[in-house]
């Protein structure tokens, strides 16, 4: 038999395929594609009838898609029965996962006073030039992570958000193209605070990062999925199975620092388990690019 | 091999003017002779040597080598240069500069395969006809300019092709070593029984080593004949002019008698040979070599092509003097015995002898 | 020398075959509705693209961007050429070893590096200036267009220097001679003979810059963006990025432009070098490149040089040695130095799929290399001495998939290759890598090329040779030193390739790169910098060999 | 400007052998003389002339342009060439690749800022001197061989330097042109009270050209002396060798008579001039250039100074044939009229005149 191929966008997840591999067999082989990518190559085997995944992971916003052209097949797992309802609704992805965004900061650099506690703090003008995130004109997660919070109500009403809006452009933050880049200038002190992601605190480690405690956190839910054409239906939903297993997620959680919707499963951050975090709801491509456009409005003004 | 041209035509384009470098070129070069092209700067040597070598394609016209047509335009046909099977020395040497002389020498064979000891052997050979023995190792870049022009020609000898083509192989030697390779090189031609074509300019060269001469100007062949033939009797006063120093003097023709006749020039009447027949009352050209015209100390004696004049200026030159004598506006030049009495100044009286000056139209 | 129009034609089927395809895909594409080549036909992304109101300042950027690299790079890459293979400054060889280090530096590493060393907010050298003078503002920031190029100049100046060095050292010296007879200075004769003599070689190097900082992507997002100055290839990767479903169809519309710019140039590039008669500088009559005496000039010039590339290029290398020894990034501090270990090498020693991408990276560079300049021989022949319509053609088509973005590229090789039976095999990276780096090894060849006087192929084929012998025997080894150059670009390139990789990679068929883009895209600076050091390590043994092995060649001419 | 030279020395170094391109050369170069280099191939010429115009740096000795000490070992100074201020026409040509030929001739003078309309002007002139009028525009590689030649030439003119140095530059015109330019050259050059180094192995323009000529073998100088002295008179059996066609007989002194001396050598006893002092009893080398021997058909005469041989050979080379007669074992080159009513193969009387052959100790 086959290996099971399994195309994910999230990184780091050797440890869980190692483990899976040390209980099945054949086993699973884990192609790497980032997100920018992904679609493009998965649609580009599909067409041609190549696509070699039999398990397919990314972004919620890239499943549904990917469903909408066929290439999903249905399956629902009864591992995913502690979940939350609306990350097992659908009959073919499985939401295990939130990419969630929080305040970082370098805690060597940050006196404890000036730790944000809410987001409205991080528009404070003592960190004008001191913070780094990703393009909001357009990266498309930040875009949808400043939707998300326009639509959680963070602040009130959107008066309010758009006051955050531009209260953060007035600190002149500096832009990476992702997230991958933003733990570095932080925690060399090239800057001391950034709009990051809290799983660095883990992967990055012994490196001085701490995230700030704000009450909510949002970010865009992972999925994950069987393919249409899986060589082995059978054993990729095993590995759907497994994938979702609370095992499998505390290596996730503890490993990579991912937040899990497992329950009962944290990630070994400093008041993580206690923190609200919400599933951004997925943006169409047109709605992030019109959203994009009047980011870049406000955030690159002169 | 004989060697057959056709209607050559050679058009290059330069700053939008059209430079003929060959114009209509019809041209048969026996067999086994050595044939030389001879030409002012310029004159398209060099272009028809490469036309017929391959490294050119002409515009229009053919070229056969012995029975093979190697180009045709009419037939689009064009053999590549390695299957025509010439032998050739570059004008500008065209040493390897990445090989040393022995492996520059023995190219050639080793295009074809000859088996290593053959190949030393004919290589040592050639060097040895080159004088270049015992310089087999020396890296081709560290010989002076000579020498590397020995080592092409060494390189185009090594594999004795049935054609060889030379674009002037000799013009920097020194004179004696020139002289000797120049005799060398004529004596292994005709013992090898070879097509040799021979671009010059030196005219020395020419007469010395050809059987036949062409003469070449603007694109054009103007004459072609043997050493004498173009030296003594041309039909041509370029040819004439340039095959040799020569006094060329203006005038009409004022009466025929036998295969002589005589010209009113600006310098008196002279009876001279009139091969080309020019009529009389027509304008005539008289061509005077200099070592024809004989000189006397000043004798005041006047008679047939006889005349005064004055020594003009003298110059050295080894074997003999070239002096320069005034008549009236006219000066000609003339070869002097090293042994003669002369200095500038002197008036003498010269002499032409009617058999060895002709005439030309003009 | 062959008959002709076969070769040419055979050259231009291959060629035209390895980097037409993906093109074609990608103008598919750029005009397809859906996300895969062959949709629903469409101009909205044209129009898209190019009514963009940023597109004119943008393009205005990379016309600064590109140029000034050019610039950078060949300016830089003629002095070191100029003073290595001219002069008899001490310890020459230490800076031709130098001059093409950057190449073998993956370009992220080499951008942040020069981000820890020029950041304004605590760049290392930035503060030490500021301690040195008592400054109290940074006095670079890196983040700037100048700075841009800068780092952009240093990355590209191998390129400019394997092509320039190879020329200048193939030079006819009695042309400077009689220069200096005629009462010229050394710097008036540089500027009046020895550089216009060169322009085939400097045209060639500042073309081969520009188009490839055209395609580059790591400055002007590593550097470029933060500085909020964005250049094509950035603009590009903005539109791609801006949504889930990135929109490669629109991206290739955008390249397009970079396509048509790059087309240009190399037309116009041939047009100034039309007369290839101009640049014959190897004289049959043999070359003696005689050294300028420096005197005493010498050591300060030495000092000079050896300061430039020690700034330029060695800093930012221990940069990155430094990163690698550290957990995380860190400026130097008796805190940093205290954390100091092999942990990065050691675990990037001991990952098997780092151990598995060296393989095939080291594969593919080797092997690689050797086909492509193989090919770029004749390719190269064809575009010198042919010279014809077609052979303009040929040129262009080389250029044709390098003159890509790089992040568009990729997509159209996949959109290639996924419809033959070689997808997903090492065989679709090496084919991909040499279609689109062709340039890398016709570029240095042909500026030897050009150099050749005619006669020294013409004396052969007389003597009996056929063109491939005359290739063998007296065209190849009079090549080496482009050869070389040609192999040495191709090599490391393929060594670190990435933009193709990306997408073509698959498991089994890892390549350094990728995993260096993983560890880049996890933010894991210390591995990735570990990484990058092996990397310099394996490209300068090959480079190494690669010379020894080109003197040899060049002076082994008999072979039975 | 007067030049000196002391003690030169350069040594190149190939696979391991030395190479004494120059050797211990002591010279001094009178001003406002043109002064020839001439000698074989491969002797050192091009290397002395690169050494004085700082192109090369020897090894060892000293060099003086006029007062001004340029280059010496001892005292560690070398005044690079562009500060020497002399012009050089280049045995390549070096005529640069990217510039047409109106900027190639320029070039000297826009070094030193001439006015735009005077170096029109002068440009113009060196071209007209060259017979290259209306090139102007010509793009440098669209010459022919000589046509660069003469480019190189013009160049090397047209600043008027005081020192001018010219390395072969005649040796790719063609015999015409390459005859005029030595004249006009000569004129030029005595015209422009310049002081001119020329190298050649051409004898006849060295003879022609020169007022001293230095005759070089292996690195070293074997003779100065002006055209005559040398030609006439030489001290050293190379010398007379390779100055002109010479015939070489080896004998022993056998008497003195005032300044001539009899020699008794293979052929006979011989009459000749002993200007060296050989003495009695000693070998010597008698020299007869082939001029100086006279030719008679046989008459069965024998006397002083006449000998009977036969032609063996006679090659056409245009204003004379080059004969060769043996003589017993001996074959000597001789000039013969082209008048002369010989033919192969007939026997001859020949005679040498005392005064024009000459001793030398062997
Ligand atoms: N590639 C070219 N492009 C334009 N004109 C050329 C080219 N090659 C030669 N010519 C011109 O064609 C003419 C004939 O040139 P060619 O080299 O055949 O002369 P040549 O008789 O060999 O002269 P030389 O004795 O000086 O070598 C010349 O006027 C020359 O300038
Ligand atoms: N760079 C060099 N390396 C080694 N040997 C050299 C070098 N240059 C010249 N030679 C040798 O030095 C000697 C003198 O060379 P030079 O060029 O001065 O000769 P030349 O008299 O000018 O000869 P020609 O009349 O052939 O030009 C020659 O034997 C030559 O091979
Ligand atoms: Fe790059
Ligand atoms: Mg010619
Ligand atoms: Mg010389």
């Amino acid at each position: 038999a086959e290996k099971i191929n399994f195309y994910a966008n999230i990184t780091a997840i050797e440890p869980i395929i190692d483990d899976f591999n040390s209980s099945h067999t054949p086993g699973a082989i884990y192609t790497r594609i980032s997100t920018s990518k992904y679609l493009a190559t998965v649609l580009t085997e599909f067409s041609a009838g190549k696509l070699r995944a039999d398990v397919l992971q990314s972004p919620l916003p890239i499943m549904q898609i990917l469903k909408e052209k066929g290439v999903l097949a249905p399956y629902k797992s009864a591992a995913a029965a502690g979940y939350p309802t609306w990350a097992q609704e659908d009959d073919s992805i499985i939401q295990f996962g939130i990419e969630y965004v929080a305040p970082i900061y370098n805690k060597d650099l940050v006196k404890p006073e000036d730790v944000p506690t809410r987001y409205e703090d991080l528009t404070d003008p003592k960190w004008y030039n001191k913070m780094v995130m990703p393009d909001p004109a357009s990266h498309a997660t930040t875009i949808s992570w400043l939707v998300g919070m326009k639509e959680a109500k963070i602040f009130g009403d959107d008066a309010g958000w758009m006051k955050f809006l531009k209260g953060l452009a007035a600190n002149k933050p500096m832009f990476v193209k992702s997230f991958g880049p933003t733990p570095a200038p932080i925690e060399s002190g090239e800057k001391v605070l950034g709009i990051s992601m809290p799983k660095y605190i883990i992967s990055k480690a012994p490196a001085p990062l701490a995230w700030a405690k704000v009450d909510t956190l949002l970010g865009t839910p992972r999925g994950i999925a069987v393919a249409a054409n899986a060589s082995d239906p059978k054993a990729a939903q095993e590995f759907v199975d497994y994938w979702l297993s609370k095992n499998a997620m505390q290596l996730l959680a503890s490993q990579v620092g991912e937040y899990v919707l497992a329950p009962g499963v944290f990630p070994p951050i400093d008041g993580i388990s206690t923190v609200k975090v919400l599933p951004i709801r997925s943006l169409s491509d047109d709605e992030i690019r019109s959203w994009g456009k009047e980011f870049r409005k406000i955030f690159y003004e002169k | 091999m004989e060697i057959r041209i056709k209607d050559l035509t050679r058009t290059y384009y330069s700053e939008g003017k059209q430079i003929k470098a060959l114009d209509h070129v019809d041209l048969t070069i026996p067999a086994n002779k050595i044939f030389t092209l001879l030409g002012p700067s310029g004159c398209g040597k060099t272009t028809l040597l490469r036309c017929i070598v391959g490294l050119e394609t002409p515009d229009d016209g053919d070229i056969y080598i012995g029975d093979d047509l190697v180009f045709s335009k009419d037939k689009g046909l064009f053999i590549p240069p390695e299957n025509r099977g010439l032998g050739m020395v570059f004008q500008t040497y065209a040493i390897w500069p990445h090989m040393n002389v022995f492996d520059n020498v023995a190219y050639p064979l080793q295009t074809n395969r000859t088996p290593k000891d053959k190949i030393r052997q004919q290589v040592v050979k050639a060097l040895k006809f080159v004088q270049l023995d015992g310089f087999e190792n020396r890296p081709a870049t560290k010989l002076s300019g000579g020498q590397q022009q020995r080592v092409a020609l060494a390189r185009a000898l090594v594999a004795e092709p049935k054609v060889i083509l030379f674009d002037e192989p000799l013009s920097n030697l020194d004179a004696k070593l020139r002289e000797e390779t120049r005799k060398e090189l004529r004596s292994f031609l005709t013992e090898l029984k070879i097509t040799a074509i021979y671009v010059t300019h030196d005219r020395i060269e020419a007469l010395a080593l050809s059987d036949l001469i062409a003469v070449m100007r603007a694109g054009k062949i103007i004459e072609i004949g043997d050493p004498k033939k173009i030296y003594f009797n041309s039909d041509d006063k370029f040819v004439a002019d340039f095959i040799g120093r020569a006094n060329l003097i203006k005038g009409k023709i004022e009466k025929q008698e036998g295969e002589h006749a005589i010209i009113a020039s600006e310098i008196g009447s002279i009876l001279a040979l009139n091969s080309q027949g020019i009529s009389v009352g027509q304008s005539a050209m008289l061509c005077v070599r200099p070592e024809f015209i004989r000189l006397a100390p000043e004798q005041g004696k006047q008679g047939q092509n006889i005349f005064s004049g004055q020594m003009e200026s003298l110059i050295f030159i080894g074997e003999a003097y070239e002096g320069e004598i005034r008549i009236g506006d006219t000066l000609l030049t003339t070869t002097i015995e090293p042994t003669a009495n002369i200095v500038e100044g002197d008036k003498i009286s010269i002499s032409f002898d009617p058999d060895h000056c002709f005439l030309l139209s003009a | 020398m062959f008959k002709k129009p076969t070769l040419t034609t055979t050259l231009i089927v291959i060629v035209g075959f390895l980097t037409l395809c993906p093109v074609i895909m990608l103008l598919l594409g750029s005009f397809s509705a859906d996300f895969v080549s062959f949709g629903q036909f469409t101009t909205i992304k044209y129009v898209e693209a190019y009514t963009d109101p940023d597109f004119a300042a943008i393009l205005w950027n990379t016309v600064l961007f590109t140029g000034g690299s050019a610039l950078v790079a060949t300016l830089l890459a003629l002095f070191l050429a100029y003073v290595n293979t001219r002069t008899d400054l001490p310890f020459k060889f230490i800076f031709k070893v130098i001059a093409i280090v950057p190449m073998m530096i993956p370009h992220i590493l080499f951008s942040v590096s020069w981000v820890l060393l020029l950041n304004p907010s605590n760049g290392t050298l930035n503060r030490l200036l500021m301690d040195l003078f008592g400054l109290k503002e940074a006095l670079f920031d890196i983040y700037t267009l100048p700075g841009m190029i800068l780092v952009e100049g240093l990355l590209d100046l191998p390129i400019a220097y394997l092509i320039i060095a190879p020329a200048m050292s193939a030079f006819d010296v009695s042309l400077e001679e009689s220069s200096k007879v005629c009462g010229a200075s050394n710097l008036r004769t540089l500027m009046k003979v020895t550089l216009p003599v060169l322009r085939p070689a400097i045209l060639a190097s500042a073309i081969l810059v520009i188009v490839r900082s055209l395609a580059s992507f790591a400055v002007p997002s590593v550097i470029g963006m933060p500085g909020r100055i964005y250049v094509l290839s950035t603009h590009i990767y903005r539109n791609i990025a801006t949504g889930f479903a990135a929109d490669f169809g629109k991206a290739a519309a955008i390249g397009m432009s970079a396509l048509a710019a790059s087309i240009t140039l190399i037309y116009v590039y041939r047009y100034l070098t039309s007369e290839s008669g101009k640049f014959v500088t190897i004289s049959s009559r043999g070359f003696k490149p005689t050294m300028i005496k420096l005197k005493k000039g010498k050591y300060p010039l030495f000092i000079v040089v050896g300061f430039l590339s020690f700034i330029l290029i060695l800093l930012p290398v221990m940069v990155l040695f430094y990163t690698s020894m550290l957990p995380y990034s860190m400026v130097p501090s008796a805190k940093a130095f205290a954390m100091m270990s092999w942990d990065n090498w050691t675990e990037v020693l001991s990952d098997p799929i780092s151990l598995l991408s060296l393989k095939n990276s080291l594969f593919l560079g080797v092997v690689g290399a050797t086909i492509g300049t193989t090919l770029s021989i004749f390719v190269s022949y064809v575009i010198v001495k042919v010279r014809s319509t077609a052979s303009g053609i040929l040129e262009s088509l080389s250029f044709l998939s390098f003159s890509f973005p790089g992040i568009v590229i990729g997509v159209g090789f996949m959109w290639f290759f996924v419809r033959t039976p070689i997808y997903g095999t090492i065989t679709a990276l090496l084919i991909g890598y040499i279609a689109t780096y062709l340039p890398y090894g016709i570029r240095p060849i042909s500026s030897a090329f050009v150099q050749i006087h005619s006669h020294l192929e013409e004396s052969s084929r007389v003597c009996g040779a056929t063109p491939f012998y005359t290739m063998r025997r007296i065209v190849i080894p009079l090549l080496i030193p482009g050869i070389v150059s040609g192999w040495i670009l191709m090599a490391s390139m393929f060594l670190r390739e990435l933009t193709l990789s990306v997408v073509l990679s698959r498991p089994g068929t890892e390549v350094l790169a990728v995993q260096i883009l993983n560890f880049a895209e996890d933010g894991l600076w210390g591995p990735l910098s570990a990484l990058g050091i092996i990397m310099i390590f394996i490209s300068s043994i090959l480079v190494i060999i690669a010379a020894v092995l080109g003197k040899k060649l060049s002076k082994m001419e008999v072979m039975n």
